[in-house]
């Protein structure tokens, strides 16, 4: 179970890299970095998951006492949280990088934009 | 052709590495020592029946206040990046194609919901699944969606930076308090916990969230609004 | 104490509450960023004070309550407090240095770069895995949207690079992280490192973890997108981006090391290296000066990269050096930066619009200095104790890789440095005002205080404490004085310390010191000529000194080596003074750093890591080693005496400066290579590599060099380079002395440095005051000048008598002393080039005489007046002591010899009264010179009494092939004065050496242009070289770790 | 040894009898490359006349400070070599001053007289002189360099440098001559001998038909005398030193007359039937040829 989800997860890490690596368009690039990241996030609770057991919260069901047993591991999708945010003000900075390139040079293609060099 | 080849040679590569791990993987049959910690201190520490949004707020708040932060800056820098692109003024959309009558009535009557129902995730993010940060990101789809719905309508961007600031002094400055008065930054434990799974319980919690919801959500709005506000014919 | 936390919350309180302020009000907005992080920084200091003063324990702050590893805790040590102090005052600078966008961009922007300091701040207090992502990220955010502050559009470009690499980064970092907190069930850095890592994988998730953040510093070739940013940002925030970023990631990675175990620590040293000397190579071709310090920043992250990779042999030295690096840097780094915001022009060459500014040109010489790791500042001191480190550890590759790359940086920082005081000034080159000009020079004065507290630190010895030191400082302070009072007092100051030191030193050492400081003050009186304030001039000289004195003083290999750099440092800036010498000073600069680092490598192979370890133990070394130690050290001396094969850089160092410069560097400095092998051979003695003698090597090495020195002397049109070969032949003949390892060589050796120094200082100064006059250093536009210049003449004549060894003056002393030398030595066939550059060296002696002084005199040179009169002084008093000292040699040597003879227990010379007896033979110096002085008076009163009444006749009065000519020009025979020389021996003078060092710079130059079409600026690409990196060092690394 | 005022006198005596010795011989030396040449040539007395009419010329100019100590140094370097270089072995009183110092000091004076005429002709601005000068120095250094090879072989040979001794070393038979003793140093030392003798074929530096009269150009008068005594002795002083290292000394005036004479002969000889190397050729030849037989010299010995 979590083995596929965990393969899934890094399929779409590469598949991300990929596009990201060979699509010359910015906003291509930038949607591959969102697969690449959800990629990532899959991977994250995948890791936090254990086999029959519950969501981490204590209620009628989960009593504390056996909460130890019941609930899988609560940090991953606490960190995956964070992790999403944080993908998400990346992916937005990133598109307003694109526009502002775009109004630089009214082209979305990256290797048009590489006077820096050497 | 060549560094299609290349990169996917590379990718391949990595694939190997990552693909070790993922058949090294064998899931924990027991809970680690940090999260059999935290299952069986939810309730005397936090309070809070969502162990999630225990940690996140409590146990790992300084990643949320960073998060929190993640947002603040991408807003602020976006406003930056675009104010500086010398793209079309603020004004500009206003000769664009009014949105469908189906579209402008849904959203009259749909916002509100969102609003509301965004309010209830982050009033029960300790209890239930939920939190500050989804609920705040409703609240933003409810401003999404009124910008969808009148693409000329602007929101007093004033009145999302106060709100913004507000929210996130306020929470730092409960950070501080924790320090003062509780066992350290950004300790819940200034309010007292209450009644374990009762709404007004598990201390600063839900303090914190509505913190936290208010600003994730005026951020993603100020974010929204900034890249709405680039659209031009 | 308030808690470290504050510097957080500080931090971030006030980003928010910028939007409270309203948008309008900019400054105030402004006002309240400064007092934050003013706030942040008086906190960091004020625990770095507590923790080094012991007043405050290492600071562990729980966060939520909750103690770790289940809450996110932070830590302050002593490590954090400095780094925190780094960070936050940079910032505080940054802040002033960025005044203009931020006042224009207003709210945004001061938030973002509050924010950006409060999350590397965080970075470095944090003990959490997850924390740290958080706050990369929050830099890295903060970093893409800083870097639109700049003016120069091609900054979005580099952000949008900066970001997709970040992407990559994360999405590394996040697996890593995720994996090893499967692994461990913790995600507090202490906690894992506590608990040992069963799972498997674990390995490659820390792997995937420590790749990601050794990215974060920029570490060759996957680097491209840093580069773009340290080009294009305004330098304000890459001063930043440069010091506090780097240093912070620096600081992560050492953090996750811990956990990481030991066996990572090789795969570390191994990119560490690889990036310091690619990415320094690199910049050998670079002449954007803002890119040219991002490739110095990432070389240097690199170097302390390697060094966190030696944490496991540096044991407690390990915060020292590295924070010695990784300080010196940051405050370099920033300072050069803040100062390329002033400068307008980017390329290189542009900074020569400081050269008009001393404060500046010392702000510039300080931070280079600091990169380089020169003495007094940190870098030196971390050196010298890494290399200690690495060789008790038997990682002399290291080392030497290390060593390489340093010299490669110090070769385009100095070029820099001498383009900036040597290239045309551009019309306003220089936009600078207050705030910049303050910040730079915080940085300047936080060098110099790093300096000093690293060398106070216990058991260092502190290069700044010591008086000669210090005098240089206060010449420092005294440049705006007049030149002619500084020359007083720095004549005072040379014989006042000698008055102090004299009487604790062996006769030996007594010679050497007469020789480098009251010598040192004849030379100076010739300074008198020297008008205005002479900005600059002054405190080179004394640092030059300063070294010499210091070298006499140094009692440990530390002492001698800081004395050694130092001398070097203030004779570069000596030399470079002269008008042309700008590429010449560079050579020098280059092989003395070479010679300096063999030293520092023999050294540490000698004392094999025991500090202190005292010079007169150097004859302790292990059998095995001692020759290795012998070649390194030799190496070194003989990159000072310019030994043929290193000496391409003495002729133009010594032919381009000045004119009381000249005589200093050859004179004086030479001697100090001298004094080096003098103490090596005395602890060291006969040492033998795979069966060689490596002393006959010496005498080879000495021979050859007295030779060709001597031949390719005589084929100088300049006059001051003709002297400069001459010296390097002179030098030979001491080297070879020294080599035949007995009593008269020693002798001979000794008497070569006295008459050296004399008659090669006299030549120097007297050619120097012909150029005054005559604004000419080729021989052939001179001639006839006699008549004109006859106390100049006077002391050449006696120099080229005193030099050619022509009894009987001092020169046949030597002369005498070295056949009885050769008698009882093994080796012969070095002799017979000996023999040979004897009368050689009279051939370029006699042109030298003869195109200035005799034949025709030139048109434009009729009115031309006797050499100032200070430049004669010297001259005067040097003639008198070589007349002297060729009649009573023993008043200097007989001292001398009792010495010697007390180190190789037997005396060949026999003083008795005036004359000197060996067991071969006799010289009577008296005799000699009473004989021919009678011959000579007699013969003279001969001539007089039958020619008193000869009739002086003009120029052109001479039988010329029955012609009158007219023309001096065509009459005068001075150019290619020895053309029958050159046909029959020209092809010694094939530059066999300069080619083949010329070529090893080509090489260099070729790789760098090569190797930085690398960065062919496409984003993608950047990404692709970042996996490839990645996947490079998997493979590498997987094969040894898991 | 030591200095007594006595010794004065006696060196005195020995500088006129060596002074007319060398005016005789070099013009019987010149009278019979006359003869060979099928020419009549000068009276053996010439010389003296010339000597004499120099000394009493009356036209006299001066180039200068330098031009007008040119001939001083040179005669100075010339009588010096004499004084510091014992003339006949055993003889009481003609050691001259050779106490001031021992063969070193012999072989670097030898430069004095050298340097001083050279400055003196250099002054006189003539470019003749400067030319002749540039190409006897350059011949100089390689013509030199076996003889320093062969002294130091000597000297090893010995385990001295003083002359005295060398001197000592060889007495007893002609046997124990260097000349038999050290063949290879005498070959060597003769190449300089011959090299530095100024006749052909290594006399460019004198070079009658390119310069006139070489490095001497300008002199006249009471110069050019001073210089012609100093040609009459300063050949011989060196004769003397090669006589003294290589072929026994002299132990009487007789044997001192006859063995500079032969010794002398040789580069005469050797001149008058061989045409003139120029500067360069002259280097090589000593390289190719003299240098070896010296580095052999040094490493048999």
């Amino acid at each position: 179970m979590s083995q596929i989800a965990l393969t899934c997860g890094f399929i779409l890490i590469l598949a991300g890299l990929y596009g990201a690596l060979t699509n010359r368009d910015i906003l291509r690039m930038i949607v591959a970095f969102t697969v690449a990241n959800t990629g990532v996030n899959i991977v994250l609770v995948a890791v936090g998951y254990l086999p029959g057991r519950t969501a981490p919260i204590l209620d009628s069901a989960v009593p504390v006492a056996e909460a130890a047993q019941r609930i899988i591991d609560p940090v991953p999708q606490a960190l995956v949280l964070t992790a999403i945010v944080i993908g998400l003000g990346i992916t937005a900075l990133m598109l307003a990088y694109a526009y502002r390139l775009f109004r630089l040079r009214h082209s979305l293609d990256i290797s048009n934009f590489t006077e820096l060099k050497w | 052709m060549i560094p299609k080849v290349l990169i996917s040679v590379l990718l391949l590569l990595l694939g190997y590495a990552f693909w070790t791990l993922s058949v090294g993987y064998a899931p924990d049959t027991e809970l680690n020592r940090t999260a059999a910690y935290y299952a069986a201190n939810a309730e005397s520490e936090v309070g809070a029946p969502n162990i999630v949004t225990g940690i996140i707020v409590t146990w790992r708040g300084l990643d949320t206040l960073g998060e929190v932060t993640v947002l603040f800056l991408t807003s602020a820098i976006i406003a930056l990046v675009l104010s500086q692109s010398g793209g079309p003024s603020g004004v500009s959309g206003a000769d664009f194609l009014p949105s469908g009558e189906l579209l402008t009535t849904g959203a009259r009557m749909l916002v509100p919901l969102i609003v509301l129902f965004g309010a209830y995730v982050i009033m029960n993010g300790h209890l239930t699944p939920g939190g500050g940060f989804q609920g705040g990101a409703i609240l933003a789809s409810g401003v999404l969606m009124a910008l969808l719905a009148e693409p000329t309508r602007r929101f007093g961007h004033t009145a999302i930076l106060r709100i913004e600031s507000l929210s996130g002094s306020f929470y730092v400055l409960i950070g501080l308090a924790g320090m003062a008065i509780a066992g350290g930054f950004l300790d819940n434990g200034i309010l007292p916990l209450g009644q374990f799974g009762t709404m007004l319980s598990a201390g600063a919690i839900p303090l914190i969230s509505v913190l936290i919801g208010l600003k994730v959500g005026a951020e993603f709005s100020s974010i929204l609004q900034s890249l709405h506000e680039t659209e031009d014919a | 104490m308030v808690s470290p936390v504050l510097i957080i919350a500080i931090g971030l309180g006030t980003a928010f509450a910028l939007g409270l302020l309203g948008s309008s009000r900019k400054t105030l907005q402004f006002g309240a960023t400064l007092t934050a992080l003013a706030a942040m920084s008086a906190i960091s200091v004020i625990w770095l004070v507590a923790l080094v003063t012991g007043a405050a324990q290492t600071a562990e702050i729980h966060t939520a309550g909750a103690v770790p590893p289940f809450a996110i805790n932070l830590r302050v040590g002593i490590a954090e407090a400095a780094l925190l102090a780094t960070v936050t005052l940079t910032g505080l600078f940054a802040a002033l240095s960025l005044r203009a966008q931020l006042l224009k961009l207003g709210r945004g922007g001061m938030a973002v770069l509050l924010v950006l300091i409060m999350a590397i701040s965080g970075l470095v207090m944090t003990r959490d895995l997850f924390n740290v992502f958080v706050f990369i990220e929050l830099i890295a955010i903060a970093t893409a949207g800083l870097v639109l502050l700049s003016e120069d559009p091609r900054a979005v470009c580099a952000g949008f690079k900066f970001l997709v690499v970040g992407q990559i980064i994360a999405i590394l970092l996040l697996v890593g992280i995720i994996f090893t907190y499967h692994a461990n069930g913790s995600l507090n850095i202490d906690d894992i490192a506590a608990t040992p890592v069963g799972v498997q994988g674990a390995a490659l998730a820390m792997f995937l973890l420590l790749i990601a953040l050794v990215i974060e510093l920029k570490t060759f070739p996957a680097n491209g997108w840093a580069l773009d940013i340290y080009t294009s940002a305004h330098p304000g925030f890459s001063a930043v981006f440069s010091a506090a970023t780097g240093s912070a990631a620096l600081f992560i990675v050492d953090k996750v090391v811990a956990p990481a175990g030991a066996e990572w620590l090789p795969l570390l040293t191994g990119i560490g290296v690889l990036s310091f000397v690619a990415s320094n190579v690199v910049a050998l071709r670079q002449d954007n000066d803002r890119r040219l310090l991002g490739y110095s920043s990432v070389g240097q992250l690199g170097l302390v990269l390697a060094v966190i990779g030696q944490r496991d042999v540096l044991g407690e030295a390990y915060l020292y050096v590295a924070g010695g690096l990784i300080l010196s840097h940051a405050v370099a780094k920033a300072g050069l930066f803040w100062m390329s915001a002033m400068v307008r022009g980017r390329n290189l060459d542009d900074w020569a619009a400081i050269r008009a500014r001393a404060p500046m040109v010392l702000a510039f010489a300080t931070f280079i200095a600091m990169l380089v790791g020169l003495p007094p500042f940190p870098g030196f001191y971390a050196k010298w104790d890494l290399a200690q480190a690495l060789v008790a550890a038997g990682r002399l590759p290291v080392l030497a890789l290390i060593l390489l790359g340093v010299l490669i940086e110090a070769a385009y920082l100095f070029r820099w440095f001498g383009f900036a005081i040597k290239r045309e000034a551009p019309e306003k080159g220089l936009s600078a005002n207050m705030v910049d000009c303050g910040i730079t020079f915080a940085a300047v004065i936080a060098g110099w205080a790093l300096g000093w507290i690293w060398g106070a630190i216990p058991g260092q010895h502190n290069v700044l404490a010591t008086l000669p030191m210090l005098a240089v400082l206060a010449f420092f302070a005294l440049e705006p004085l007049p030149a002619k009072i500084k020359n007083v007092a720095a004549i005072g100051a040379l014989l006042g310390w000698f008055t102090l030191v004299f009487g604790d030193y062996d006769p030996m050492r007594l010679i050497f010191a007469v020789v480098m400081i009251p010598g040192g003050a004849v030379i100076l009186l010739a300074s008198f000529t020297e008008t205005g304030r002479r900005i600059g001039f002054y405190p080179s000289a004394m640092a030059m000194y300063a070294g010499l004195a210091l070298l006499l003083e140094a009692t440990t290999f530390f002492e001698f080596f800081a004395a050694w750099e130092i001398m070097t440092i203030g004779s570069y800036f000596l030399i470079l003074r002269g008008k042309m010498s700008e590429p010449h000073a560079l050579s020098y600069m280059l092989f003395s750093l070479g010679g300096a680092f063999a030293l520092l490598a023999g050294f540490a192979l000698a004392s094999g890591g025991i500090q202190p370890f005292a010079l007169n133990q150097l004859g302790t070394v292990g059998a095995e080693l001692a020759p290795w130690v012998f070649v390194l050290l030799s190496i070194g001396f003989m990159t000072k005496t310019a030994a043929m094969g290193l000496h391409i850089w003495l002729p133009g160092a010594h032919a381009e400066a000045e004119t009381d410069v000249s005589p200093m560097v050859s004179g004086i400095l030479l001697k100090a290579g001298l004094f080096g092998l003098f103490l090596m051979l005395m602890e060291l003695g006969r040492q033998s590599l795979w069966g060689v003698d490596l002393t006959v090597v010496l005498a080879w090495i000495g021979a050859i060099s007295a030779f060709l020195g001597a031949v390719l002397s005589i084929f100088q049109e300049d006059a001051k380079r003709l002297l400069a070969y001459s010296s390097i032949s002179q030098m030979g003949y001491a080297l070879f002395g020294i080599a035949l390892m007995n009593h008269l060589g020693w002798l001979l050796a000794m008497m070569f440095v006295i008459n050296h120094y004399v008659y090669k200082s006299m030549l120097f100064l007297a050619v120097g005051g012909v150029y005054k006059r005559t604004h000419t250093k080729l021989m052939y536009q001179m001639g006839g000048l006699i008549t004109l210049m006859p106390f100049t003449f006077v002391s050449v004549l006696v120099g080229i008598i005193a030099m050619s060894g022509v009894p009987p003056l001092s020169g046949f002393g030597g002369r005498w002393i070295f056949y009885n030398a050769i008698m009882d030595a093994g080796l012969r066939l070095p002799l017979i080039l000996i023999f040979m550059a004897g009368p050689v060296g009279f051939l370029y002696l006699f042109r030298l005489i003869h195109t200035i002084f005799l034949g025709q005199l030139k048109d434009p040179h009729r009115q031309l007046k006797e050499a100032p009169v200070w430049l004669l002084v010297p001259q005067m008093i040097f003639v008198a002591f070589l007349i002297g000292f060729a009649v009573l040699p023993g008043m200097a040597l007989q001292k001398v010899d009792g010495y010697i003879g007390s180190i190789f227990g037997d005396q060949p010379l026999v003083w008795s009264g005036r004359a000197i007896a060996s067991e071969f033979g006799y010289w009577n110096p008296v005799a000699i010179m009473v004989v021919i002085a009678v011959i000579f008076v007699s013969v003279f009163l001969i001539l007089i009494a039958k020619n008193h009444d000869a009739q002086k006749v003009k120029q052109f009065n001479i039988v010329f092939s029955a012609e009158r000519p007219y023309r001096p020009e065509t009459t005068h025979f001075a150019w290619n004065f020895f053309a029958p020389y050159r046909k029959a021996l020209g092809f010694l003078e094939a530059p066999v050496v300069t080619s083949f060092w010329g070529g090893v710079t080509d090489g260099l130059n070729g790789t760098a242009e090569f190797t930085r079409r690398f960065y062919n600026g496409n984003g993608q690409s950047y990404a692709a070289h970042v996996l490839l990196f990645v996947v490079a060092v998997y493979l590498i690394a997987m094969g040894g770790v898991a | 040894m030591t200095f007594e005022w006595i010794q004065v006198p006696y060196a005195l005596a020995t500088l006129f009898i060596i002074l007319n010795y060398g005016l005789l011989m070099t013009a019987v030396v010149r009278k019979l490359a006359a003869r060979v040449g099928g020419r009549p040539g000068i009276p053996v007395w010439q010389n003296y006349i010339d000597l004499v009419k120099n000394f009493a010329l009356r036209s006299k100019i001066n180039h200068g400070v330098m031009y007008y100590l040119g001939p001083v140094f040179r005669l100075s370097g010339g009588i010096g070599l004499i004084l510091f270089v014992p003339t006949i072995y055993g003889s009481s009183w003609a050691q001259n001053f050779s106490f001031a110092g021992d063969l070193v000091l012999a072989l670097y004076f030898i430069f004095f007289g050298t340097l001083g005429m050279a400055l003196g002709a250099g002054e006189s601005g003539h470019p003749h002189s400067a030319i002749g000068v540039s190409r006897g120095l350059a011949q100089v250094t390689t013509a030199e360099l076996p003889m320093a090879l062969a002294v130091y072989s000597l000297a090893i040979q010995y385990q001295t440098l003083s002359i005295t001794e060398i001197v000592a070393a060889q007495q007893g038979g002609l046997f124990n001559w260097t000349l038999f003793t050290n063949p290879l140093a005498v070959v060597a030392a003769m190449f300089a001998f011959v090299g530095t003798m100024m006749r052909s074929p290594f006399d460019v530096v004198l070079a009658p038909q390119e310069i006139p009269i070489g490095p001497p150009t300008e002199y006249h008068s009471a110069y050019l005398a001073l210089m012609q005594t100093n040609r009459a002795i300063f050949p011989i002083a060196k004769t003397i030193i090669y006589m003294n290292l290589f072929f026994g000394g002299a132990a009487n005036w007789a044997e001192f007359a006859i063995k500079v004479f032969l010794l002398y002969m040789i580069p005469a000889v050797i001149g008058v039937v061989h045409p003139r190397f120029r500067v360069e050729q002259s280097i090589r030849f000593f390289l190719k040829w003299g240098l070896p037989v010296g580095i052999l010299a040094i490493l048999t010995v």
